[in-house]
């Protein structure tokens, strides 16, 4: 809640829009924590954020390597911005590896510090620079300001009588603090924020504050070049109200426990650990205080068979995955959607095929979410499309789950589950409360007996006098729910089923236009993380007087029942999306409209300008 | 909660389920010793859950007027341990077979009994396939002809008892299908026993695999192949035989009392608390002239999963108070736009 | 090869073009083999054959209940068909339950044959009947032959000395003489049979021949009533050659058989029983003789990532599953997509969602086969339309899977699995050669070095020297196949993934009509075992004067090149499945054609009439 | 076949990937140890092959220079029973970690070991998921505080060695990773062992689990945390420790030589074909004051199964010829029409 006024400064400060500021290093110059902690920083200032970690698969790749690379970037603007931006503006590099595999990406004329301490020879050899960057002609496209960090942090920490190699672990605080000072951002929440992390080791909690400042205070005293501009960037016109930053695998694990509460159920989360979902497993783990329970089962599928099991006990069960245990889930799922129980399914999805690319992004689990199961065995699947989505999203899950008594599967992905973004605290008094149908009345009881509106049979759970029966995989009977190998009764059950599944789509908002009119040339239609680089691509194209409009999709199973005359009100209908063409396939079987992919399978989000540019080339062809 | 429990029978655990095995199947004496030993422990009928996963074992829910789950094949113990996470107040049983608990379903059988969940399982050993119409099992002994081995099995059996052991199980015992004088109070000590109950029932499957269990399921009980263990009691078996360790060895030796000055004081006590004596029981193979095992080969108590997980809970609760969304929304860093 | 002359009889027997005859019992009653001795007979006799065994999913339901009901359906004729039939003309009842189930499927004015002998009142009230049917008119909409068929048998055989229970046992084979005098099929195939079969138990096989021979004996002799005729169903004519019975499951087995002998290979399966697949195990079991390798693992994934393995090694890995354990090995063909090694899976469709109805035939796993990966993980998916094609199928689905480097899933279903019909025997000399793509040069060898034409990788196997290498999940570099976590190599990969199967589509042949114009009113489309069904509907209804075509495809994914111009030279396209709609889905994403399912989910194949009534409404819109 | 395999070195099998395991791991130990030990095998380079799950342990094959497979989560023993089933020449070594072997892949493990598929797995135990970062495994103690337990984790721990001997292993070994001098000669053994041969390495994961087998990983290899184990001789440790069983009991007791006139003589002696033995060896629990025991606990071979499958076909092929499937078609009942 604290709100700290820039600190006043004599020389004034150039104004800018928006930034985008990559930090990068080895995985053991701590980065991450530089990044969050900018972010964290900037964001207190009233800018919106946004942010993209990349690190690299091993736990601690050897120091100095081209594959132990960790960046992460921040993109921070007085307007209202959705992605972590195309390219950094300022790139911030602690080693050569960093520097060999980042450059490319920086902006010409694009500001570059880069910590001259690490470009040993050794260091450079492992990042195969034959030459040293710093001395001949590579950096000249840039602004570029180079600082022994190293040293400076050493001179920094000295008092504090640590290790050369623990007093070295500072120096990314060094690093930011700089970088605050040059952007105007205070270093008090980071102080504080360490005071609290480090409380119990004073001297790391000291050296670390000291380099901070130290960085800091160099900004302010040192004669920096001409061209190496300080820059505000003020804060920008966000809705009124308290503001928090969130990841998206944060908000899923709260979400769920807002949807918990909002119901009078109680969580149970199955889980194995898989990256990028794990954290959530992680978040909710801490919160036993909520009556949540968390499970690390042996493995994937013992996760979704335990929750299974608790929703038939009357909890709430959630599981969280990737990929590779989604596909590893999917039997047990149909049973879910056999025996009729709620049941939420959370997948952050990574780079695929088979292990893939487990800490990059992709939205290439769709067609195995909707369709991957054996028999006519739908669900509903929901898509997060910004960090903070996960939270409502996590609570319109479990409310559809319950009230139809289906499994839902919940898709995110690496970059959502991730990145962080200001997030406006919801009002938990805004949220209706739901009751899950819950029976306790024998009268008249079998386990299939429906409500006629959503088609949900009632859930009866096990502790109930006089509701005791009997639930399974095979068929059953839609007038006792026994065992059925009739053919007429199969029909009869597997239509109810896809009905009820169609009820949903009953229940669930029209889909609305997030950009522009909604009807004319083009309309962009997306699901899930790709939210923010359509939606400012969109942007940038209509302020070229370009008629373009975005749609995106938070049902994609089953669909608004309105999408069909939207897309059609259109002449042409693509569809970008991190995967070969999954969503596009769905609405061409669909509706019959001619959509077109754009499609991206690198593990890296999209580039707005990418998106611009196909926008633009559509509408000229 | 306040009422007492009605005093059930048999009768309020027959399901209206016509019973689909084949005639002459184990399964129908284990059912019906399971139908007329509920009544006697005295618990509420609605508490009562028996989950499954999939084989003519497996079936056995459906014909408990219960609660009941025949889930997917080899998971019931996962389904089964969210089933006590959820509500650790619930009487689960969990009824596998040798293919559904032992091929598909045996690592979550060993997380289950490692974490010792407060349940029973019962495993209905019929060492084949039932249900897919009689291809080996796990268990199967050595050259076993069966649709899939036409040339006979080249696989060892696995020891269940012996399995469970090596998997960190509390409670291990073994008895065959039609004994209900035997089985009857052996479904009472595993249900009276906190954590997770391993009961291995040796089932006949008079279609694919009949005589599987020959001599070891004798009705009169004392057949020199039955070897009944009490804790405390020397290990006698048959007429006159007994069991005795070779001196600072571990190897077992059969022997006639009576016999080379053999008497009862020199055979083996048995300890069911004895870890590693339960697993050389459980090991014991008959073809070398082994008796096999039956009653309580172990039984050591230790604090079940579900009681320490609510117990953190509680703790977490006690501590922290219980949360609420709204305050975990507004911890830690935040800030306010005007 | 025998082929008997048909007993000559003194009255003239009517002619008839086809029959359909069911026989339906106890499932202790015998009546799979009596209907495939039945088949067997009459096959031999030339006539054309189509089967449908019908059973419980309990291996011996209790005696006399509905669900412990047996049938085996029989359709014979002297001209091509293609189905079991819709509806029996003559049926064959050995208890009250099988006449309850039964009953309602006969034709009107059709033949009842019942045994009389097994209609107590414990058997009647076991089948619900409070009133006895023979006694009343229930019967009357029929031709009706009762007959003590227990005690018949029981003098038939009382010489053998066996009890009353064992010489009940062969009643079955007295209905079955009964039945093949009925139709003038001789005893003889049946006798050799039960020879062979009960060779080691005389006394069995003296009981069961005279049980036979004294049924075949009564309809000489006994004076029938007048109304109940004698038939005779002249040979088809099939096209020349040596002919045999075979089922879904076992042409698929010999297929693998054949694979392996055309490519040299050695075959390896890895199974895990299930039911209605597991004969295909069983049946390899048989014969190690041919060097197969049949491994009964411990689960599905198992099972699968053992053939992985065993493909990598240098074999034809295998494994045959239904939709459950489809599921299951989700996660490792995906590994195999990656990989990019040579897999066959064979999915026997069984009912679904979850364990459904495991004795019923569905083709609901078809979008499961398509898309039920994590990741773009595209294989090739192949569907067997007639029990004999499966032969056919599996040579091209290892052809398939050896030249391009790729797992190929090949779908049949519990309908083609355990249906038999005669099959002209092909000639193995026929069938090319086909050499998978070993490399043993380590000249410029890396594990993704591809073939340019086929983009297949090179199959390296351990044990050859000089090309020892390190494979996996993780995305691998395109030029050397070490691991790359680089966006741009994943791309590329993807593409490359992608375009494979893309060339599978040049590789197999142009999709054909199997019926009727290429162009017209309305094209029904099918795959998998409805080929007889839509194939004799479509047949009727030209024979009617409607102008339909009927498509059947094989190759479903990829989908062959010239599908799309086939159905747009349609007004109207339908697609009959044994789902929910799903090849129709693809058809309406890929081509944008208004393709309408027709669609049947009951456990039950599609009867001709149904679908002659859907295409002629269709028609007449 | 008939060549002379060349002398190979160490550096024959040094693949050309950076090794990116965390400095400071335990593994690089065992890397080094195993690179240097193959080329004193006698083997061909070809012919090996090293198969793993996922895991850090399991990034072991991109590091040797043989054939190797980097396969799925928890299922290299099904992958590398196919790799033998398809050609049993190969030297097969299985890579495997804690999580991969015991937690998500245990039940493939079970069936590796029970059917004695013949070659060698090593089971890199940290006791801990390293890759994911640092949540607990199934062997963590009980207690362990990681992300995914906070407040500490409730369950028992496995005992890999116990696990294995109740699936029916034949070869059960145990040994620290940096030791390798004891662990080089473990791997000869392991490799000479026809059938499944288990190797447990107590590895240390110097980011998420320091010192988690501290004291039993003494360089010395003479800490009274080590219970080196030889076959025939008398359990002795520490400079003056042993261990003795109670008489007629299988209660294991430490017990200090030359005090209350014990002797060596007293001393349990090592049998490596004692199943029971191993099992109670192998479930020492050091928070009881007992050693852990290394070396090989177990070893008795018995056929395996490549071999016995081999064998049914080539007794099938020598019976009945070599089919063709032409026969095949036109075998049993067939007939023409003309
Ligand atoms: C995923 C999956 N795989 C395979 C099957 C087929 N299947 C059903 S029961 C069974 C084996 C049952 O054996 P067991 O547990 O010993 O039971 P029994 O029938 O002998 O009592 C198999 C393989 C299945 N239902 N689901
Ligand atoms: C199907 C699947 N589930 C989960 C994961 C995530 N995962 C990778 S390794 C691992 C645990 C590894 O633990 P261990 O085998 O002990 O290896 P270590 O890293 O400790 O050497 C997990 C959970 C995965 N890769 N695949
Ligand atoms: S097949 Fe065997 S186990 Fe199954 S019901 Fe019949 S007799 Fe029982
Ligand atoms: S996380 Fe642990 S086990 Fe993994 S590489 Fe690092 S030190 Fe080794
Ligand atoms: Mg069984
Ligand atoms: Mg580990």
């Amino acid at each position: 809640m604290d709100n700290p006024a820039p600190p006043t400064l004599s020389k004034p400060r150039e104004q800018l829009d928006a930034v985008v500021i990559r930090f990068c290093g080895d995985s053991g110059d701590g980065m991450q924590l530089t990044g969050t902690q900018f972010t964290q920083s900037t964001a207190v200032m009233g800018t919106d954020v946004a942010t993209f970690p990349d690190y690299p698969a091993e736990i601690r790749a050897p120091a100095g390597t081209l594959y132990g690379v960790s960046g992460f970037q921040v993109h921070f603007a007085s307007r209202d911005i959705m992605t972590p931006g195309d390219r950094p503006a300022v790139l911030v590099a602690m080693n050569p590896a960093a520097l060999k595999t980042n450059l490319p990406d920086l902006e010409p004329g694009g500001l570059l510090i880069v910590n001259t301490g690490a470009f040993s020879r050794g260091g450079l050899k492992k990042a195969g620079y034959s030459e040293n960057p710093l001395e001949d002609d590579t950096l000249s496209p840039y602004r570029v300001l180079k600082l022994d960090i190293s040293k400076m942090t050493l001179l920094a920490v000295a008092e504090f009588g640590l290790g050369n190699k623990e007093a070295l672990r500072s120096k990314n605080l060094w690093t930011l603090g700089l970088v605050l000072w040059l952007f105007g951002r205070s270093t008090k929440p980071t102080i504080e924020w360490l005071r609290e992390k480090f409380g119990k080791r004073p001297a790391i909690r000291d050296s670390n504050i000291a380099a901070l400042r130290s960085g800091h205070i160099y900004g302010e005293t040192a004669e920096l070049p001409e061209e190496i501009g300080r820059y505000e960037v003020p804060r920008a016109s966000l809705p009124a109200g308290a503001y928090r930053n969130i990841t998206g695998n944060e908000a899923i694990a709260w979400g769920l426990l807002a949807a918990a509460e909002l119901s009078g159920l109680q969580l149970v989360l199955g889980s194995y650990p898989i990256t990028p979902a794990s954290n959530i497993l992680h978040e909710l783990s801490k919160h036993k205080n909520f009556g949540v329970v968390t499970f690390q089962a042996e493995d994937e599928i013992a996760a979704v068979c335990s929750v299974i099991g608790a929703s038939w006990a009357g909890t709430l069960g959630v599981t969280t995955t990737s990929g590779p245990g989604l596909a590893l889930k999917t039997e047990a799922i149909g049973l879910a959607v056999a025996a009729e129980l709620p049941l939420i399914i959370v997948d952050v999805q990574r780079g695929g095929p088979s292990t893939g690319l487990p800490t990059k992004t992709e939205q290439s689990d769709l067609l195995q979410a909707i369709y991957g199961r054996n028999g006519d065995s739908e669900l509903v699947v929901l898509a997060a499309s910004t960090p903070g989505d996960g939270f409502e999203c996590a609570v319109e899950a479990a409310r559809l789950a319950t009230k139809f008594m289906t499994p839902v599967i919940l898709l995110s992905d690496g970059y959502l589950g991730n990145g962080a973004e200001p997030w406006k605290i919801p009002d938990m008094s805004s949220f209706p409360r739901f009751e899950p149908p819950f029976r306790t009345d024998p009268e008249g009881y079998h386990p299939f007996v429906r409500d006629e509106q959503s088609l949900a049979r009632a859930w009866a759970t096990p502790g109930t006098p006089g509701l005791e029966h009997r639930l399974g995989g095979i068929e059953r009977d839609y007038d006792s729910g026994n065992i059925s190998y009739d053919p007429e009764n199969h029909q009869r059950m597997t239509d109810v089923r896809a009905a009820k599944i169609g009820r949903v789509a009953h229940d669930i908002p029209d889909q609305g236009i997030s950009l522009g009119e909604d009807e004319g040339e083009l309309v962009v239609v997306g699901w899930g993380s790709t939210y923010g680089s359509i939606h400012q691509a969109v942007i940038n194209c209509r302020d070229r007087g370009l008629r373009a409009s975005h749609v995106h999709l938070r049902y994609v199973h089953p669909l608004p029942r309105n999408l069909g005359d939207i897309l059609r009100g259109f002449k042409r209908v693509i569809v970008p999306e991190m995967n070969n063409g999954m969503l596009s396939k769905i609405l061409r079987s669909e509706y019959l409209v001619d959509a077109q992919g754009i499609n991206k399978v690198s593990g890296q989000p999209f580039k707005i300008q990418e998106l611009e540019e196909t926008i633009r080339a559509e509408l000229e062809r | 909660m306040s009422e007492p429990a009605k005093q059930l029978t048999r009768k309020d655990f027959v399901s209206n389920q016509d019973v689909r095995w084949c005639p002459g199947c184990g399964d129908y004496a284990i059912l019906s010793t399971m139908q007329r030993t509920l009544p006697e422990l005295g618990i509420k009928r609605e508490n009562v859950v028996f989950v499954s996963g999939i084989g003519c074992s497996s079936r056995f829910p459906y014909y408990m007027d219960t609660y009941g789950f025949h889930t997917v094949h080899g998971r019931a113990p996962a389904f089964a341990t969210g089933i006590k996470l959820a509500n650790p107040e619930l009487d689960v049983w969990l009824v596998t077979g040798d293919g559904d608990g032992l091929s598909i379903g045996g690592n979550h059988l060993l997380h289950c009994l490692r974490r010792n969940v407060d349940l029973q399982i019962l495993l209905f050993n019929n060492r084949i396939y039932g249900l897919t119409k009689g291809q080996y099992s796990p268990t199967s002994l050595v050259g076993h002809q069966s649709p899939s081995t036409p040339a006979g099995s080249v696989d060892a059996p696995l020891f269940p008892a012996a399995f469970a052991l090596g998997s960190g199980a509390r409670f291990v015992a073994r008895c065959p299908d039609t004994l209900a004088k035997k089985l009857a109070p052996l479904l009472k000590r595993a249900h009276g026993h906190r954590g997770t109950s391993f009961l291995e029932i040796l089932q006949n499957c008079p279609v694919f695999n009949d005589k599987a269990w020959e001599g070891v399921d004798d009705r009169s009980a004392v057949s020199e192949q039955q070897l009944w263990l009490e804790h405390g009691q020397p290990m006698r078996f048959g007429a006159d035989k007994g069991l005795r360790l070779r001196a600072n060895t571990h190897d077992l030796e059969v022997v006639t009392l009576g016999r080379e000055g053999v008497s009862e004081a020199d055979l083996l006590v048995h300890n069911e608390k004895s870890r590693s004596l339960a697993f050389l029981l459980a090991g014991m193979d008959p073809s070398l002239g082994y008796p096999t095992a039956l009653g309580v080969l172990y039984c050591d108590p230790a604090p079940t999963f579900d009681e320490m997980m609510m117990k953190q809970i509680d703790h977490a609760i006690a501590k922290r108070g219980r949360g609420t969304v709204d305050a975990l929304l507004h911890s830690g860093h935040t800030w306010s736009t005007p």
